[in-house]
């Protein structure tokens, strides 16, 4: 797995790839792609890292334990639905910005909620991949 | 516990219900009533009248006694609190029986009676033999409890009520309904368990485990009468009819002879007795069988009589062998020396048993003839059954009351001792109370007896008793039936060797049901539950195809209209893909083979959602079939490959079985494609996308906003999941990670 | 196009299903992937196909008259997916455990719940 | 008001992300999940009172009207089992404080056991089919983990065995609902009731009924379905079997009962016989099942599939006696058999084992005990006046009504049975011996064996309070019973129209 070019290569991807993540996060409301595919699109990158770098680097190089990526993601999928309840409506209950918002267009709850998707994805493919290749 | 004060209680209830006996005998009805289940139309509500307060009496008057005897019985005993716990809860649950206005609450009550007793009779549950006679109580009583719960349902919704006031004024209504029948079968379960009645006797004498205070109590004036009130507190009702006579003397009459042949047979004191109990039990069956007046005025008499012997000859029992160290009347004898009082008291009950002039036995015997020999229907037969069993009970009485304390100790090694009162006076004074009623008849019967009579009849019936009726048939037979008692008193040496060889009885019958019944369960478990799980999954899809198939074919109207084959050749070309994909990972015997015609498979689909205007299912279907593969080579090389494993047959077999799912589902999506299309909710999704939900992509809106708790319970799916992988793989040490 | 997708969703029923009672667990785990296909399939194809056009809205806001694929069984099927892949996941790598720990991949082996199980199934099958 | 609804949903998830967050404060989640199920028992109250007061509840999540967005309905059914839910868990928690090992919690016990209760209250509040899908799927991988946790031979067989079932259940179950919206156009449970009325009963209508009906079925463990409980249910600790016992299949009987009295009334009355039957042989094999066991965890697992045939009973039935008495059963077997399932896990703690024949001598030293585990015997084998003897009472009644005598002579017969299995098993732990060459019992600490014997204790008491005072909760499930039978009054809550 020691390929030098993968090893490089994917150093140069890596943040190619979480850029497109983002992007297919922050469009998907509107084209195809959305939290679910975006986080998947970062799992691949870090799994492709790790299988170049070895399982100890690619958990250096996600900084986060994958747990809490998980345990983030959900936190703020449930406090986007917690929100609208502070203004009287109910559980997750779309809330919008008046004005639209530079890039994104209109920024709201439900962007925040794809974004908790996004993480808590990412999160869990990596906890698993992490966790066989440890195994192995 | 101070004996005074727990005595305080079973005595003040006698004494309330002592003075109760006036107002009774003149016709008063005391009732009280709380809701307890109104929505089931459930009342706790009790009556006193006349059978109540006969019962009532018998209940706390012989409470207070056996209280008293066992604080001398048991008093070294470590669980002497907990007897006399038992023994009150016993009391309380007997009264609530007998009292009760209501047949749910009757029925209660009953059952609490017979949970009372398993711990009674299991009072020394050190020994096995307690243990298997609380729980064959336990068991038969129960089942006939539930029974008796069957019936009193059925009976409470034929009359519309199951307040038993009513009830007692519907029986017209109820003997000519069309669930008579059932009625009466299943209340008669219940009365027969519960009263030990032939086939279900053989758990009395089976009860005789328990502590003698437990069997004198039970087992002479409580427990096992419960069936007997039953019959009693619903003959006006379900008496009268062909079925119930003829059901009720010949179970009576049987369980009168064998109750009374398995008697002489025994030489323990306390079986003796309870043999006799059995057929004590019969006799007073058979007379509520009869159901005429005389009959109903004997059985009540009988039953007061017999509770007083049977209770004072129970505790004498204890007592002797309290005293001796043995109940085994082989071994005993001369014991009227040693101690006086319970000889007397023995002899009393005795003589009361066999029916002898002054005491109320004679009385009780002389009525029976007379129902008997005045019976609806061969009388002489019945009064043939009768004298049997009378004769038998003669022998019997003087094996328990006259043999141990007459004549000169058989067994030298036993060292004889007084009893101290708390011993003698209790079966003393239901003896002596025997020869009271035996002196002042009339008034007994009249202010106990004809309230009871009554209450059983239905109507009022004049009660006139008296201890001579000078020369009749009635008193012949009785001499006659002295002597034959006497004679085969004379033979009990024979009878008791006969006793070596064991004789069948239902009990065998039911060890074998209980020995036969855990073989068959497993039996049966291990063939439906036989811990393999593609069996299970057999069992649990083939049930459920064949289920939907089957409706399938019926609930359809016409013949399928096949949609038709449409669309265009790549699309065709996946679809091949794809059953190509699954035939192969059906197929192969390699791992990396079988992952790669998943992916085939998964692709496929992908595809077609491609094809059908659905790019976001696509998408996401290739990312999770590519990590999916990436999962399963991870995992898939650590495990065995597939080697073949199951036979041709098997395999056969498995195929049809899977062709026919797979064939039903297919005829499934064809009906439902074929039916007309119904306006969905797309369109308003549609609409609402952009304006509402600030979003074009209405897959994504109905994900993040529309459905947006459907994502939210996935992502937690998913959460779960790795924390489920997490907690498998983690490895098991006492130092915790930091993820 | 309905008629066809209807054989093939009976055929990964069939083909699932006959992995699923192997005995090897290992062919199981592919049994019940094949069954979730299968399911999502279903749903995809009882709520109507339309060619080509996915349920976006243009983005001029207008609507056009043309039909297009319902979205309401695409979003279904979106997290009927996400859901299988996270059971998928977990029933992976239990089977993974399950073999470590049994030694076997037998089911047959792994009747530890009926201790009297040499009853039935024993004249059958080996 | 209506947020109350969410209410039961946002405090288990809160609790379980608070959890992961604070992943290694075990003392820190012990006493969230206690405040969690704490606060839900409290909010299922209200919401109880609240529908007493005010009729049937709906709220619509994300604001969206109905049948667009996803609906929560709480009717006195829902709140009652939701009341139950949250007694459940908080007794189950405290027990676990005592039970659980610090490997267990290191795994994620405490937030796995909150998402398990998330799932289950979700399938109670949700008025959706889809929605219902993805809190059983919530319910079910929460179940699976929990299930596996230790990783002994007979947990992972008994997990495997358990997850292969459930996931063919969930299979069918996407299928049905699939088939169902290909059918009708719709997912939201009120509006298909209206739409199902509309249509005719003939082609696949009924077929869906017969797909969704198995696939509830094998949820609820009903026959011939239920393998997958008594294969693994003795396998986890005593508290997890205790919540699984009292709750995932009573999901599965809940939404039995939801489904086929709202959607699909007719159907429930075609196939009447075929209802019955299952409830038969249910309770029968059940039984059989039990008194074939050597093992008390296996003999208690098969006494929970052998009750579940008398809930199914009142759905059979469809009368609102039936009805009322199946909620009634319900209820009181959760209470009487978790308080059988948690004391004999105090006995197998002093033990050292759970085979019967190995088991004994209990009753001299610890009459309290026997007493703990007595009282719920006999209330489940429906000896009065416990809470199982009303619960028979009136699905007996109903059954008479009914002129189903087979049934109840069944049902009957198989409390006899009940009685004879369980009396069996209390004098083999309790009269009988210890057998000489047994361990000798281990004393357990007091604060253990207090929380361990506090939860028993509580829900042995609820069983006899229901019992000696039924009116109250019986009238309640009276009331959920008329409601169920009424789907007027549901469908205009969640509609805001009648049909």
């Amino acid at each position: 797995m020691h390929s030098l070019i993968l090893a490089t290569a994917i150093r140069l991807l890596l943040p190619l790839m979480l850029l497109f993540s983002l992007f297919l996060l922050l469009r998907g409301h509107n084209e195809p792609g959305g939290g679910f595919v975006g986080g998947l699109v970062v799992a691949a990158a870090f799994a492709l890292y790790t299988l170049a770098h070895g399982e100890k680097e690619g958990r250096r190089m996600l900084r986060v334990a994958p747990l809490q990526l998980v345990a983030s993601g959900l936190l703020i999928a449930l406090t986007s639905g917690l929100l609208p309840l502070l203004a009287g409506l109910p559980f997750l209950t779309a809330l919008w910005s008046a004005v639209p918002a530079p890039v994104i267009g209109h920024a709201g709850t439900p962007l925040l909620f794809d974004l908790g998707v996004y993480l808590l994805v990412a999160g869990m493919s990596l906890l698993i991949i992490f966790t066989l290749m440890e195994e192995n | 516990m101070l004996p005074a004060l727990l005595l305080s209680i079973p005595l003040g209830l006698f004494a309330w219900f002592a003075l109760q006996i006036g107002p009774v005998a003149t016709g008063q009805l005391l009732q009280v009533s709380v809701p307890w289940l109104p929505s089931l139309g459930v009342a706790l509500s009790f009556r006193l009248d006349g059978l109540g307060l006969l019962f009532a009496l018998l209940i706390t008057g012989i409470g207070a006694l056996v209280l008293l005897y066992a604080s001398s019985y048991l008093h070294d005993h470590p669980h002497l609190k907990r007897f006399n716990g038992f023994i009150l809860a016993f009391m309380a649950a007997m009264l609530g029986t007998v009292l009760a206005g209501d047949l749910i609450t009757l029925f209660i009550f009953w059952e609490l009676t017979g949970l009372c007793s398993f711990l009674l009779i299991g009072f020394d549950y050190q020994q096995e033999a307690s243990r298997r006679a609380a729980f064959q109580a336990l068991l038969v009583t129960g089942a006939g409890g539930l029974a008796l719960l069957a019936g009193i349902i059925l009976l409470g919704q034929s009359v519309g009520s199951s307040d038993l006031t009513t009830i007692l004024n519907s029986g017209d209504l109820l003997r000519s309904h069309s669930l008579y029948l059932p009625i009466l079968i299943l209340m008669l379960a219940g009365a027969f368990t519960k009263s030990a009645q032939f086939p279900f006797h053989f758990w009395l004498p089976g009860a005789m485990a328990a502590p003698t205070p437990v069997s004198a109590y039970l087992h002479s004036a409580t427990m096992v009468k419960l069936g007997i009130f039953l019959m009693a507190r619903f003959s006006p009702v379900l008496g009268g009819t062909d079925s119930w006579l003829i059901c009720l003397t010949s179970v009576g009459g049987l369980t009168l002879l064998l109750g009374a042949a398995k008697a002489i047979q025994r030489t323990d004191l306390k079986q003796i007795l309870a043999w006799t109990t059995v057929s004590a039990l019969g006799m007073l069956t058979l007379l509520l069988g009869l159901g005429t007046p005389l009959a109903t005025t004997a059985a009540m008499l009988l039953l007061a009589v017999h509770a007083l012997y049977k209770s004072s000859l129970f505790l004498t029992a204890g007592a002797v062998d309290h005293g001796s160290g043995t109940r085994d009347i082989r071994r005993l004898g001369g014991l009227g020396r040693t101690m006086p009082q319970v000889a007397l008291a023995a002899g009393l009950a005795a003589l009361s048993m066999a029916g002898m002039l002054p005491l109320a036995g004679f009385i009780a015997k002389e009525l029976f003839y007379e129902a008997t020999l005045h019976a609806p229907y061969s009388p002489w037969l019945i009064t043939a059954v009768a004298f049997l069993g009378n004769s038998l009970t003669v022998a019997a009485a003087l094996l328990a009351g006259y043999l141990p304390f007459y004549g000169t100790l058989k067994d030298t090694e036993l060292h004889p001792h007084q009893v101290d009162l708390r011993l003698w006076l209790p079966p003393l004074l239901p003896a002596l109370l025997g020869l009271l009623i035996g002196f002042f008849p009339a008034a007994f019967g009249r202010l106990l007896l004809a309230p009871a009579v009554a209450q059983v009849a239905g109507k009022p019936v004049p009660v006139e008793l008296a201890l001579w009726h000078g020369f009749n048939p009635m008193l012949l037979i009785s001499v006659v039936t002295l002597g034959a008692g006497l004679a085969l008193f004379s033979l009990r040496n024979h009878f008791q060797m006969q006793r070596q060889s064991p004789g069948w009885d239902t009990e065998q019958l039911y060890d074998l049901l209980l020995a036969g019944l855990p073989r068959f369960a497993d039996m049966i478990t291990s063939y439906l539950q036989n811990g393999r799980l593609r069996y299970y999954l057999m069992i649990v899809t083939g049930t459920a195809v064949a289920l939907m198939a089957a409706t399938l074919f019926t609930s359809s109207t016409g013949t399928l209209q096949l949609p038709r084959p449409d669309g265009s050749l790549h699309e065709w070309l996946t679809a091949v893909i794809i059953l190509a994909g699954a035939l192969m990972a059906t197929l192969t015997d390699s791992r990396l083979a079988a992952v790669a015609a998943l992916g085939v498979v998964g692709y496929g689909v992908a595809l077609i959602y491609i094809l059908f205007g659905a790019p976001d299912l696509a998408m996401t279907q290739f990312c999770i079939e590519t990590l999916s593969i990436i999962l399963f080579v991870l995992v898939l090389h650590k495990l065995p490959r597939f080697t073949l494993l199951s036979s041709t047959r098997s395999r056969l077999r498995d195929m049809v079985i899977a062709l026919g799912v797979g064939s039903v589902m297919t005829m499934l999506v064809w009906r439902a494609v074929s039916q007309p299309l119904i306006p969905s909710l797309s369109t308003w999704f549609m609409e609402q996308s952009l304006p509402a939900g600030h979003g074009r992509n209405v897959v994504n809106v109905i994900l993040v906003d529309f459905r947006a708790l459907d994502t939210l319970g996935e992502i937690t799916v998913l959460a779960v999941a790795a924390l489920g992988v997490y907690a498998m793989l983690k490895p098991r040490s006492g130092k915790e990670g930091t993820d | 196009m309905e008629s066809m997708l209807a054989v093939v969703i009976g055929g990964l029923y069939a083909a699932g299903m006959y992995l699923m009672v192997r005995r090897s667990i290992v062919k199981m785990i592919f049994g019940l992937a094949l069954l979730g296909n299968a399911a999502n399939l279903l749903i995809f194809t009882v709520g109507r196909l339309t060619r080509g056009r996915p349920p976006h809205v243009p983005a001029d806001g207008v609507l056009s008259a043309l039909p297009v694929a319902d979205p309401v069984p695409q979003a279904l099927i979106l997290t009927a997916i996400v859901i299988g892949f996270g059971v998928q996941a977990f029933a992976l790598v239990l089977i993974k455990r399950v073999y470590q720990t049994v030694g076997s991949d037998d089911q047959d082996v792994m009747v530890t719940e009926n201790q009297g199980q040499e009853k039935l199934g024993q004249e059958e099958e080996r | 008001m209506k947020n109350l609804l969410f209410l039961p949903l946002i405090i288990p998830l809160a609790t379980a992300v608070l959890g992961l967050l604070a992943w290694n404060q075990r003392k820190f989640q012990r006493i969230a999940g206690i405040c969690s199920t704490a606060l839900l028992s409290v909010t299922a109250v209200l919401l109880l009172l609240e529908v007493q007061q005010h009729g049937i509840l709906s709220a619509q999540a994300g604001n969206w009207p109905a049948p667009f967005g996803i609906t929560l309905v709480a009717d006195t059914f829902s709140a009652l089992m939701l009341l139950a839910t949250g007694l459940m868990g908080l007794c189950v928690t405290v027990y676990s404080l005592a039970d659980a090992d610090s490997d267990q919690e290191a795994r994620g016990y405490h937030p796995l056991l909150q998402v398990l209760l998330l799932g289950i209250c979700g399938s109670f509040l949700t008025g959706d089919l889809f929605n219902l899908y993805v809190w059983f799927e919530v319910m079910l991988i929460a179940s699976f983990v929990l299930l596996a946790l230790g990783g002994k031979r007979e947990q992972m067989e008994g997990a495997i065995k358990y997850v292969a079932l459930n996931l063919i259940a969930s299979a069918l179950l996407l299928a049905g609902i699939g088939l169902l919206y290909g059918v009708t156009g719709t997912l939201n449970m009120a509006h298909l009731a209206i739409r199902l009325q509309e249509m005719p009963h003939t082609g696949t209508i009924p077929v869906i009924a017969v797909l969704l009906f198995c696939a509830f079925s094998i949820k609820a463990a009903v026959f011939p379905f239920y393998f997958w409980l008594p294969a693994s249910y003795h396998t986890p600790p005593i508290a997890v079997i205790t919540i699984f016992s009292a709750l995932l299949s009573k999901v599965g009987i809940y939404v039995l009962i939801r489904v086929f009295t709202l959607i699909f009334p007719q159907e429930t009355i075609t196939g009447q016989p075929l209802i019955l039957g299952a409830a038969g042989l249910t309770m029968l094999f059940g039984a059989l099942g039990a008194i074939a066991q050597p093992e008390l965890r296996r003999l208690l697992s098969f006494c929970v599939v052998s009750q579940i045939g008398y809930l199914l009973m009142g759905l059979g039935l469809m009368t609102p006696l039936a009805l009322a008495g199946s909620i009634f059963f319900m209820l009181h077997i959760m209470a009487a058999k978790s308080a059988l399932f948690l004391t004999s896990g105090v006995v197998a703690r002093m033990s050292g084992t759970t085979m019967l024949k190995e088991l004994g001598g209990l009753y001299k030293r610890y009459p309290l005990l026997a007493v703990l585990f007595l009282v719920p015997a006999l209330s489940v084998a429906g000896i009065p006046p416990l809470s199982g003897f009303w619960g028979k009472l009136a699905l007996v009644q109903a059954g008479l009504q009914s002129e189903q005598y087979l049934l109840v002579a069944m049902a009957l017969g198989v409390s006899v049975l009940t009685l004879y299995y369980l009396v069996t098993a209390w004098i083999a732990l309790f009269w009988k011996n210890q057998p000489a060459d047994a361990e000798k019992l281990h004393h357990l600490p007091a604060v253990r064996r207090g929380q361990m014997i506090v939860p028993a204790l509580l829900l042995a008491l609820v069983s006899l309070v229901a019992g000696l005072l039924p009116e109250p909760l019986f009238r309640l499930c009276h009331i959920a019973s008329e409601q169920l039978l009424n789907n007027d009054a549901y469908i205009k809550a969640v509609l805001g129209v009648t049909q």
